[in-house]
C-alpha cells in the first residue's frame, strides 16, 4: 500500500478506536473512587496473612506468585531468543567482527571516569542486594534490584576493565545463574507442593511483619527473581555488546 | 485529582508525543529515558512506588541502554 | 490428581531452565532426549487430566489461596475436558515436532529445545488458567518463545522480517487484551473469570462492549482473523518447518480458545441479550477470513506460504463453528480443530521432507523433481484430500457437525462456504502435488528467477540434496496423518466432545465449581452417531471441487487463449489486488489492525443499540 | 478533569500506533511500541488510584489506612517486565534484519510480498 492509503486506513481506524475507547472508559468509576473487592480485601488481610508489609510484594510473590513465575520465563525466553538471534554465524567465526568499524573505540579510557566507574561497582552491588532483600518490606524487590545488580558488570566494562567483566561474568556461569534462578522459582513452588498443600504455597515460617527475615517464601522468591533478572540482563546486554568486546580484546592484544 | 497529577499526566502525554515524532533513533533513545523518568514520577504521584522503581530501571536505564547498543551495532555494520 | 495441573506447567519450565543452564556440559543427544522426554511427560499429564476432567472438572488454587467471602484472592487453574484436550493435543504436537527436528538442523546449544519447552508450558498454562490476567501472562510466554523460534534462520532475510511482523502485531494484540482486562477490572474489581462473570450482571453497556471488543481483538490477532491475519502468513511461511508444525497446529486454535473461554465465562451474562447480533458479527468475520485465506492459499506457489494461508482459511471455518454460540457448534469446531491440526502437522512435515531432500519448497522450482518420493507423495496427496474434508477423515466429521448446526440456525450459506473454502485449499495442495511429484502442468519458464525475484530464498536449513528421508521425519508425519483418519472412530470421541462443549458453555456450573467448590459430574452424553449421511454430499463435493480445481489449473494451458484471458481479467485481477494487500510492510499491518479493532468496536456498538 | 488520566492513556495508545504506522525505521518502531505499552501502565494505575490514599505499604502506617489498589500495581510491574523483554527481542531482530538487508526502512524491505 502506498503511504497515503496506509495513513487513510489508519486514521479512520484510529478515530474509531479513540471513540470507542473513550466510550468504554466513561463507564469506569470516577478517577480516585475505585473500590475493587480484591484490592480492598488484600489491603486488609495481606499483612496478617503473609507478614509482608509491602502488599504489592505479597501480591506479586504470594497471592499471584504464579503470574510472576510465568513472567520470569518470559524474561528467560527473551534472553534465550536474543542469544539465538544474535548468535555468531559460521562465516563470522572465520572472520570475527567483520562488521565492526575500526574507528570504533571502546568507551573512554580517561582515569577519572575509570575510577568513578570502578568506584561505583561496589555500591551498585550493595544497593542491588539491598533492594532485593527488602522487597517484602518496602518498594523494590527482585526485579528492580536485579536490574541494578546487572549494572555492576556493565560499570566494569565502562571502566575499561574488560578482564574484570570476563572474570565477573563468564558466559557459562551467567547462563548457569540465569537457569538456576528461573528453575529456583519453580523449585520453590514444587517444594511447596511436596511439603504442603499446593504449588507455590508459602510453606516457610512467616516471622513478624517488618522484620528482614519474614514473609516466608516471598523473601526467597525475591532472591530467585533477583538472581535470574540480574543474570538475564547481563546476558541481554552482553549479547548486544559481544562483538564490540571482541574488537577490544583484539586491539589490546 | 490533584493539580500535580494533572501536570505530570500532561507532561507524560507530551513526552510520549515527543518520542513518537522524533524520527532519529539516537535522539529517540534520549527521549525514551526522559519519557521513562516522567512515567516513574507519574507512578509516584499515583502512589505506586514499586512500579515507579521498575519504570526507572527499565525506562530510564535498561531500555535506552539496549537501544544505544543496538544502534552502535547497526552503525558499526553500516560503515 | 489436581497437582498434575501445576506439574503440566512446571515440568517443561524446569527442564527448559536446567537444560539451558547445563547446555555446555551436555552432549547434543542428551539435550534432545531430555527435552523429548519432558514434552512426552507433559502430554501424559495433560492426558491424565483430560480423563479425570471428563468426569468432573478440577479446580486448583495456587498457593492454597482459596476464595474468601466469594472473592478470589489467588490464581486458579480450572481444568475442564475442552482445555485439557487442547493442552494434550499441543503436547503431542510438541513431542512430534521435537522428534522430527532430531535431524533437521544444527541446533545451537539447548536454545531451540528450551524455547520449545517454554512454548509448551505457555500453551498448557493458557488452556488451564481460570484467571484473565494469568491467561495474558501465559499468552506472553508462548508468544515470546514463538517470536524467537520464528526468526531462527538468521542467515535469511525472510524469517527475520516474518518474526518482526509476528512480534509487532502480536505484542499490540497483547496490549489490547490488557486494555480489556483493565476495563473489566475497573468494573468488577476481579481477575478471576468466574468472579468477573458474576459481577458483570446481565445488562450490556458501553464498558462491557468496549472490553469485549478489546479482548476479542487481542485473541483474534493470535487467531489470525481478517484483518488481523497478515502476520501469520509471513511468520509461518518463513519459520523453520519443525516450528511451523507446531505453530500451524495450535496458535490460531489457542486464539479462538481464548475467545470462547472468555465469552462463556465472563461475557455470556451481559451479552446473551445481544447474542444474535453478536453471532452475525462473528460470522461475517469468519466468512471473510475463510474466503480471503482460501483464495490467497490457492494463489501461492511457495508450499509453506500456501499452507500458512490455509491455516488462516481454516481458522475462519473454526470461527464459524464457534460463532454459532451453541454447544453443538463448539463441539464441531473442536473436532475439526483437532483433526485439521493433525493433518496440517503431517503436511508441514511432508513439506519439510521435500526441503530436506531437494533443498527448496517452491512448487515451480520443484516441478517433477519429486517423482522418486512415492511414499511422501502418497502421504501428501492423502493429506491434501483430508484437508479438503474427504469422508471419513476427522476433518470431514468436524465440518459436517458445524454445517448441521448452522442449518438448524437457518444459516444455509454455511455449507456452500465450507465446500468452496475446502475445495480451494485442498485444490491448491493437489495442484502442487501434481506439479512436484508428477511433473504435470505447463513448465513455468525461469522458475528459479520467479522464486528469486519474489525473495523466497531457497537456502535450506539443512544441507540440500540428502539421499534418504530419515525415519524420524517420515514416521511422525505418517502417524499424525493416520491419527487424523482414525479420529472419528475413537469410541466416545464425538459424545465426549459434545459433553465437553456442554460443560464448557455452562456458566452457572463453572461459577459454582470455582467460587463455591461445588462440583457436578459432567453427564455422559448419549452416544453420537456422527454426522447424518446427507452430509456426505458436501463432503464429496469439496473433494471433487479440489480435484477439479487442481486439474483445471494444471491443464489451463490447453484452454483457448480467449478463455484464459477472460479468467485473468476477472479472477486474476482480484487475486492480484488481494496479494498486493499482503505487502509484508509492518506499517500496513498495524494500520489494518487499528482499522479492524475500530470495526469490531463499532459493530459491537451498533449491536448494543 | 477526572477523565484526564483515562484520556491520556487512550491518547498514548493511539499516538504510539500512529508512530508505528508512519515509521521509516524498525528501531523507531520498537520504541513506539513501548509507548503503546506505556498506555497500559497508565490506564491500570489510573483505575486503581484512590484519592487521599497512601501506597499499599504498611510499614509506618497501620493496616486499615486508606490505601490505593495493590493489584493493579502488581499487574503493572509484571507488564513492565514483559515490555522490556519483548523490546530486547525486537531490537535483536532489528539488528539482524539490518545485517541481512542493509536497511531498517520497512519500505525497502520486501522479502514477504504476496
Amino acid at each position: 500500500m502506498s503511504s497515503s492509503v496506509r495513513s487513510t486506513v489508519f486514521f479512520i481506524g484510529a478515530a474509531g478506536l479513540a471513540v470507542f475507547l473513550l466510550w468504554g472508559l466513561a463507564g469506569l468509576p470516577d478517577f480516585g473512587n475505585f473500590r475493587g473487592d480484591y484490592g480492598l480485601l488484600l489491603n486488609r488481610v495481606g499483612v496478617e496473612q503473609t507478614s509482608a508489609t509491602n502488599i504489592v510484594a505479597a501480591v506479586t510473590f504470594d497471592y499471584r506468585g504464579f503470574d510472576t513465575m510465568a513472567e520470569e520465563f518470559i524474561l528467560f525466553a527473551a534472553v534465550l531468543g536474543t542469544a539465538l538471534l544474535l548468535r555468531a554465524q559460521r562465516e563470522e567465526e572465520e572472520e570475527p567482527a567483520e562488521d565492526m568499524a575500526q574507528d570504533r573505540r571502546p568507551p573512554h579510557d580517561s582515569d577519572a571516569v575509570r575510577e568513578l566507574c570502578l568506584g561505583l561497582v561496589a555500591p551498585a552491588v550493595l544497593f542491588g542486594l539491598y533492594v532485593v532483600a527488602h522487597g517484602h518490606l518496602s518498594p523494590g524487590g527482585g526485579f528492580q534490584g536485579g536490574v541494578v545488580l546487572a549494572t555492576a558488570p556493565l560499570l566494569m566494562y565502562l571502566a575499561g576493565e574488560y578482564a574484570g567483566l570476563r572474570t565477573l561474568s563468564p558466559r557459562t556461569v551467567v547462563e548457569l545463574a540465569e537457569g538456576t534462578g528461573a528453575a529456583g522459582y519453580v523449585g520453590v513452588g514444587l517444594v511447596g507442593l511436596a511439603a504442603s498443600v499446593s504449588f507455590m504455597k508459602n510453606f516457610l515460617p512467616l516471622g513478624r511483619p517488618g522484620d528482614l527475615l519474614s514473609s516466608g517464601t516471598i523473601l526467597v522468591l525475591n532472591f530467585a527473581v533477583g538472581f535470574a533478572v540480574a543474570a538475564g540482563f547481563v546476558l541481554l546486554l552482553t549479547e548486544f555488546l559481544e562483538q564490540t568486546l571482541e574488537v577490544r580484546r583484539r586491539s589490546r592484544a | 485529582m490533584t493539580i500535580l497529577q494533572a501536570i505530570v499526566l500532561l507532561l507524560v502525554a507530551a513526552a510520549g508525543t515527543g518520542v513518537v515524532v522524533t524520527r532519529d533513533p539516537l535522539n529517540q533513545a534520549v527521549g525514551v529515558s526522559f519519557f521513562g523518568l516522567l512515567l516513574a514520577i507519574l507512578f509516584l504521584v499515583f502512589q505506586a512506588p514499586d512500579v515507579s522503581l521498575s519504570a526507572i530501571v527499565v525506562g530510564a536505564l535498561a531500555l535506552p541502554l539496549m537501544l544505544l547498543l543496538a544502534l552502535a551495532k547497526i552503525r558499526g555494520g553500516a560503515e | 490428581m489436581e497437582d498434575l495441573a501445576a506439574l503440566g506447567v512446571a515440568i517443561p519450565l524446569v527442564t527448559a531452565a536446567l537444560l539451558s543452564g547445563a547446555a555446555v556440559f551436555l552432549p547434543r543427544r542428551a539435550i534432545e532426549i531430555v527435552s523429548i522426554a519432558a514434552a512426552a511427560v507433559t502430554s501424559a499429564c495433560c492426558l491424565l487430566l483430560l480423563m479425570d476432567a471428563s468426569e468432573s472438572p478440577l479446580v486448583y488454587w495456587f498457593g492454597g489461596w482459596v476464595p474468601r467471602d466469594g472473592v478470589a484472592v489467588g490464581i486458579a487453574f480450572v481444568v475442564d475436558p475442552m482445555g485439557a484436550a487442547l493442552a494434550a493435543f499441543s503436547g503431542v504436537l510438541v513431542t512430534a515436532a521435537l522428534l522430527y527436528s532430531w535431524r533437521f538442523f544444527d541446533a545451537v546449544g539447548a536454545l531451540y529445545h528450551s524455547l520449545m519447552l517454554v512454548f509448551l508450558s505457555g500453551i498448557v498454562g493458557l488452556c488451564f488458567s481460570g484467571d484473565l490476567f494469568n491467561m495474558f501472562v501465559f499468552l506472553g510466554v508462548l508468544s515470546v518463545a514463538a517470536f524467537a523460534l520464528t526468526g531462527y534462520k538468521i542467515e535469511e532475510a525472510g524469517p527475520l522480517q516474518g518474526a518482526m511482523n509476528f512480534a509487532l502485531t502480536n505484542s499490540i494484540g497483547a496490549f489490547l487484551l490488557l486494555w480489556g482486562i483493565a476495563l473489566l477490572y475497573g468494573r468488577t474489581g476481579a481477575l478471576n473469570l468466574a468472579q468477573m462473570g458474576e459481577s458483570l450482571g446481565t445488562r450490556p453497556d458501553a464498558l462491557v462492549m468496549a472490553a469485549f471488543a478489546l479482548v476479542v481483538a487481542g485473541f483474534f490477532i493470535k487467531a489470525a482473523i481478517v484483518p488481523f491475519h497478515f502476520w501469520l502468513a509471513d511468520a509461518f511461511a518463513t519459520a523453520p518447518l519443525p516450528v511451523c508444525i507446531l505453530l500451524g497446529g495450535v496458535v490460531s486454535e489457542l486464539g479462538l480458545y481464548g475467545v470462547a473461554r472468555v465469552y462463556w465465562t465472563v461475557f455470556e451474562g451481559p451479552l446473551s441479550s445481544v447474542a444474535s447480533e453478536l453471532r452475525t458479527i462473528l460470522l461475517v468475520a469468519a466468512a471473510t477470513t475463510a474466503v480471503v485465506g482460501a483464495v490467497m492459499s490457492f494463489a501461492q506457489h511457495h508450499l509453506q506460504r500456501m499452507l500458512a494461508f490455509s491455516v488462516i482459511a481454516h481458522a475462519g471455518l473454526f470461527l464459524v463453528g464457534l460463532a454459532t454460540l451453541t454447544p453443538a457448534g463448539l463441539s464441531g469446531a473442536a473436532v475439526y480443530m483437532l483433526a485439521d491440526g493433525l493433518v496440517k502437522a503431517s503436511l508441514f512435515m511432508c513439506v519439510g521432507i521435500l526441503q530436506h531432500r531437494l533443498g527448496g519448497v517452491d512448487e515451480y522450482h520443484l516441478r517433477g523433481r519429486g517423482r522418486r518420493f512415492v511414499a511422501t507423495a502418497a502421504l501428501f496427496v492423502v493429506g491434501a484430500l483430508a484437508l479438503a474434508g474427504l469422508p471419513p477423515f476427522g476433518t470431514y466429521v468436524g465440518k459436517a457437525l458445524i454445517e448441521e448446526e448452522a442449518k438448524l440456525l437457518g444459516l444455509a450459506w454455511v455449507t456452500p462456504l465450507f465446500v468452496l473454502v475446502s475445495a480451494l485449499t485442498g485444490g491448491a495442495l493437489l495442484r502442487a502435488a501434481g506439479r512436484v511429484f508428477m511433473g504435470w502442468g505447463p513448465p513455468i519458464e525461469h522458475a528459479d528467477e520467479v522464486s528469486q525475484a519474489e525473495g523466497e530464498e531457497q537456502e535450506a536449513e539443512t544441507v540440500a540434496g540428502r539421499e534418504r528421508t530419515p525415519a524420524v521425519m517420515f514416521v511422525p508425519a505418517l502417524l499424525l496423518g493416520a491419527a487424523a483418519f482414525a479420529l472419528p472412530f475413537v469410541p466416545g470421541l464425538l459424545a465426549g466432545s459434545e459433553a465437553a462443549a456442554e460443560a464448557f458453555t455452562d456458566r452457572t456450573a463453572y461459577v459454582e465449581e470455582v467460587l463455591a467448590g461445588e462440583f457436578r459430574r459432567i453427564p455422559a452424553a448419549p452416544a453420537h452417531a456422527g454426522p447424518k449421511s446427507e452430509e456426505l454430499v458436501p463432503g464429496f463435493l469439496s473433494v471433487a471441487g479440489a480435484l477439479g480445481l487442481a486439474a483445471f489449473t494444471l491443464g489451463s494451458n490447453r484452454l483457448p487463449s480467449r478463455w484464459r484471458r477472460a479468467i485473468w481479467n476477472s479472477a486474476g485481477r482480484i487475486v492480484v489486488g488481494l496479494r498486493n494487500l499482503h505487502s509484508g510492510h509492518p506499517g500496513d499491518y498495524i494500520a489494518w489492525l487499528t482499522f479492524g479493532v475500530a470495526l469490531l468496536g463499532g459493530a459491537f456498538g451498533v449491536a448494543l443499540r | 478533569m477526572n477523565f484526564l488520566p483515562y484520556a491520556v492513556a487512550a491518547y498514548l495508545l493511539v499516538i504510539g500506533l500512529y508512530g508505528i504506522v508512519t515509521s521509516r525505521n524498525l528501531i523507531h518502531m520498537v520504541v513506539c511500541l513501548s509507548v503503546v505499552q506505556s498506555s497500559t501502565y497508565v490506564v491500570l494505575l489510573s483505575i486503581g488510584f484512590r484519592s487521599n490514599a497512601t501506597a499499599p505499604i504498611f510499614v509506618d502506617i497501620p493496616v486499615g489506612t486508606r490505601a490505593v489498589d495493590p493489584i493493579v500495581q502488581a499487574l503493572t510491574s509484571t507488564d513492565v517486565v514483559i515490555g522490556v523483554t519483548v523490546s530486547a527481542l525486537l531490537l535483536a531482530l532489528a539488528v539482524q534484519v539490518h545485517k541481512r538487508s542493509r536497511t531498517l526502512d520497512p519500505n525497502s524491505l520486501s522479502s514477504l510480498k504476496g
